[in-house]
């Protein structure tokens, strides 16, 4: 004889289910990263000193997807006001959660500055390659030659550059105790792996810890499923190489 | 038509509410009349209902461009149903597809008229689902009169001739909409 | 607590259950299930879109590779023992 | 020019957004700056779109600031430049609107209003008044176009245009959510077949001839040296700002001379006002109607003897007060009885000012 069980969905322990299905749009890159991000919380069992920042553009989205204290803050502005939740309350495990345009335009300056300082918090940047929630206009991350609504012709790097490569940036600005890496919505059993390494990081108190995602927006790329997939695996990779940048050795006694 | 229309036409997100006003407000317009559309948009919109709110006018510029009470609304949706009923006074026509289900105790009690349409199911089994919306047009001009059946065919033509070039059927597929949504209407008002 | 509607399909190694009330009808689940199991369903997802669910040929191997790559949580498979498992149509 | 992107005269049914691109290449813009905001970003679309057939460009920039100081690094260099945002992109571009004001940078800037404080909607308001005409910190040195149709979206930014490069102040088209996403029946022209002619545009550096032998550096700057020089640097922007108030001061009015009750605001409430003093007309209502069509400079003279007249005043505004406050200020020392709907962030329809009206009598 079986007992017969009400079958739960499987989302991540700290993810609000009250606010679920969450606003993303449909095969939005945002639900995979942030699962990723709610199973390693779940699994370093830090949900209780978790403040959450994220940003405006999609990830705005997200200002009520986790059971943990979150602040939907300005654009580009979410890394100082974390910087600012961190410096207050030390204890805190502090999260910047953002899309390319909020952590490579207009928040840049901001990005540079707390990697500089070695901030002890964890950024996170989705890079989908524009800007979702404003319809689609040309990110820093756009890739040359793609189409976006105010890229008609295609992105023209002699005029507008080259896609940013935050991760790569970051890394040559930070001291050996930060975490850096780069990974994918195609591959979230690494990525958890690293949103566990940057938070422990920043649990150990070494330094700043920063991911970059990438993502998928099929939205405004219009893309179907297997185009979709497509794109984040084979062409987004081309520029952006998936993997750990910086990995700080365990402190002593660890 | 009256001097002025005000016409909220609702439903989800693509149901084609949205290039149902443009298409009509652009009709509007070149027969020479004054047409305003807005949608809602942006945060607003997602998740939520898609609405477009139209005015269209003999002759004098259209006013503010959101209102309060429409001449008519059409809700495709359960939710839009629910959502459309502030729009609802004593002059306003309701229309509703009759495939939604659970709704009946959410149709607006003091509207002029509630009129069901199976706009849904003709579309499904006598023509095709993609010229839904093109149903819901042809029961919008005929119950508002906004503008004439050759304008709105007229307007189609403009905007999917390019489609109807590469296939024929495909514009008389898009005339049969229009004509069994006026049908549908027709009855019933 | 939110209570979900879901439903239940048993096939080859897998109990595949999904919940209409969180699908979105995205489709990533389809492109990346490695035995071409998962298919559009009649059943309506949230957004009014067909939702998914899995066939009984070709069968499902209960990788569980569709529930991880969902962003919406709206799939659980579980592994049936052996004694459960169903043999795919010749 | 065999390249004119607007021939003639042509009636088009379009997006207000839509309408600012299409005035900026009629008014033979050479670059547009700007980031990414709702609910202006079609008009960065469009211009992308059309610009570069014309040989026109346009900058993606990181931010708001960055925006603003591009666009005023533009038109120091000789060219016509504009730049465009919203809500919380306005609040970052005062910086650069500051500096255009001290100066005397003829950049144009068009608003279109979202929601606020903060992010807030991204929809419609009427919010970023105070802002768009008195933001950062001097005295407003700017004007201020606040438009309630396409066919002023039209006009006026291409009026922009002239306005700043003769009078050399940032120049501003305030519109809003409504305006920019709507679609409505608009002609747009060549300004030339209107008998406009295009200011010319000249280089504030990079001037020809080596400087200090064939002529004087350019040295353009926004910083004194003490309390009494920068008094005096003030005091003549304040002077050059009045001496040219009245030549642009602009409003309009319907049915004030035996009003009882004025109606007073302005943008696209205004459409509400004017079904509002139809209706109310229709119904033996004596209203009236006087709106500001630049909310700086103010048209306090043609408003005092109007408002002195009326039995009572009525403000409308999408926002609490901020209009209002322009107003009272113009009205200072009347005692003509005012009252208010204020609704932030929310339109106003005709039915409510009707109402408010019949209340008030």
């Amino acid at each position: 004889m079986t007992v017969a069980t009400v079958l739960e969905p499987k989302m991540p322990k700290c993810w609000r289910q009250e606010t679920k299905p969450h606003k993303f749009c449909p095969g939005c890159g945002h639900g995979d990263i942030l699962k990723a991000l709610g199973t390693a919380i779940d699994e370093l069992g830090i949900q209780d000193r978790v403040v959450f920042g994220c940003d405006i553009g999609c990830s705005l989205l997200s200002w009520d997807l986790f059971n943990c204290d979150s602040i939907q803050t300005h654009h580009g502005r979410t890394t100082p006001v974390m910087t600012g939740v961190k410096r207050a309350r030390p204890d805190r495990i502090c999260i910047a959660y953002m899309g390319d345009g909020g952590g490579y335009a207009i928040g840049s300056q901001h990005l540079v500055n707390a990697a500089s300082r070695n901030e002890k918090i964890l950024v996170i940047v989705a890079n989908n390659v524009q800007y979702g929630m404003t319809g689609g206009q040309m990110a820093p991350t756009t890739l040359p030659g793609m189409k976006t609504e105010t890229s008609p012709y295609g992105r023209d790097p002699e005029s507008t550059g080259n896609p940013t490569l935050g991760p790569e940036m970051v890394a040559a600005i930070t001291p050996a105790s930060a975490y850096v890496a780069r990974g994918t919505m195609a591959n979230l059993r690494q990525l958890t792996q690293m949103f566990k390494k940057a938070l422990q990081n920043q649990i150990d108190g070494n330094g700043f810890s920063f991911v970059e995602a990438l993502s998928a927006c099929p939205t405004n790329w219009r893309t179907n499923a297997a185009k979709t997939w497509e794109f984040v695996e084979k062409e987004m990779t081309k520029y952006f190489k998936v993997g750990e940048l910086k990995a700080p050795a365990k402190k002593e006694g660890q | 038509m009256s001097k002025l229309v005000k016409i909220a036409l609702a439903g989800e997100g693509g149901q084609g509410v949205q290039s149902v006003a443009e298409i009509i407000t652009e009709a509007a317009n070149e027969e020479g009349k004054e047409a305003l559309y807005i949608p809602n948009f942006g945060v607003e919109q997602r998740g939520g209902v898609s609405i477009a709110f139209v005015q269209i006018s003999e002759k004098e510029k259209v006013g503010s461009p959101k209102f309060e009470k429409a001449d008519i609304v059409i809700a495709l949706s359960d939710r839009a149903v629910r959502r459309c009923a502030q729009y609802v006074d004593g002059n306003t026509v309701f229309v509703y597809d009759t495939a939604i289900e659970g709704v009946e105790d959410d149709l607006p009690k003091g509207a002029k008229k509630v009129i069901g349409i199976p706009a849904i199911e003709t579309a499904k089994n006598e023509l095709h689902p993609r010229v839904f919306n093109i149903i819901i047009m042809g029961a919008v001009i005929r119950s508002t009169h906004v503008v004439s059946e050759d304008q709105a065919k007229k307007a189609l033509e403009d905007r999917l001739g390019y489609k109807f070039e590469q296939d024929p059927k495909l514009r008389e597929l898009n005339y049969r909409a229009l004509e069994r949504g006026m049908q549908l209407v027709e009855s019933q008002l | 607590m939110a209570e979900w509607k879901v439903y239940t399909i048993e096939s080859g190694k897998g109990r595949h259950s999904v919940f209409p009330g969180l699908c979105k009808g995205c489709g990533l689940c389809i492109e990346k299930c490695p035995t071409d199991t998962i298919t559009w369903s009649k059943k309506l997802g949230v957004y009014g879109t067909p939702a998914v669910e899995v066939q009984q040929d070709p069968a499902c191997i209960a990788c569980g590779i569709c529930q991880n790559v969902c962003p919406d949580c709206a799939i659980v498979v579980e592994k049936l023992k052996p004694e459960e498992q169903k043999q795919p149509k010749a | 020019m065999a390249d004119k992107p607007i021939q003639g005269e042509k009636r088009m049914f379009m997006t207000g957004n839509e309408v600012c691109a299409y005035a900026a290449l009629a008014a033979n813009v050479d670059v547009m700056y700007g980031y990414p905001i709702t609910p202006q970003n079609e008009i960065m679309h469009y211009w992308t779109r059309l610009a570069p057939k014309h040989n026109r460009t346009f900058l993606q920039t990181e931010d708001e600031i960055s925006a603003g100081f591009t666009t005023c690094g533009g038109v120091m260099s000789g060219k016509r430049c504009f730049t465009a945002t919203a809500g919380p992109g306005n609040t970052l571009m005062q910086e650069a609107m500051s500096m255009a004001e001290m100066m005397r940078i003829p950049a144009v800037f068009i608003i279109q209003q979202r929601g606020g404080p903060s992010t807030a909607t991204v929809i419609y308001s009427q919010q970023e008044v105070t802002m768009t005409c008195f933001g950062a910190n001097g005295e407003g040195l700017r004007v201020v176009y606040s438009t309630s149709s396409h066919q002023e979206l039209f006009d006026y930014t291409i009026k922009s245009f002239n306005v700043a490069w003769k009078y050399r102040f940032p120049t501003f088209v305030l519109g809003d959510g409504y305006q920019a996403k709507m679609r409505e029946s608009v002609t747009i022209y060549d300004p030339e077949v209107r008998g406009i002619k295009m200011v010319d545009t000249y280089p504030l550096v990079g001037l020809p001839g080596m400087p200090g032998v064939d002529r004087d550096p350019a040295h353009l700057r926004n910083t004194y040296n003490t309390e009494e020089e920068l008094y005096e640097v003030v005091k003549d922007l304040v002077d050059a700002y009045e001496k040219m108030a009245p030549e642009i001061v602009e409003h309009s009015t319907m049915e004030c001379d035996d009003a009882d009750v004025v109606i007073l605001c302005h943008g696209i409430v205004s459409r509400a006002a004017i079904e509002a003093v139809r209706n109310l007309r229709a119904a033996g209502v004596k209203a009236g109607f006087f709106r500001p069509i630049t909310l700086r400079p103010f048209a306090k003279d043609a408003l005092r003897p109007i408002a002195e007249k009326a039995k009572k005043l009525l403000i409308v505004e999408s926002s609490q007060g901020q209009f209002a406050k322009i107003v009272t200020d113009a009205l200072y020392g009347l005692t003509t009885p005012m009252e208010t709907i204020f609704k932030p962030g929310l339109g106003i329809t005709s039915d409510e000012i009707v109402n408010k009206v019949k209340a008030m009598i």
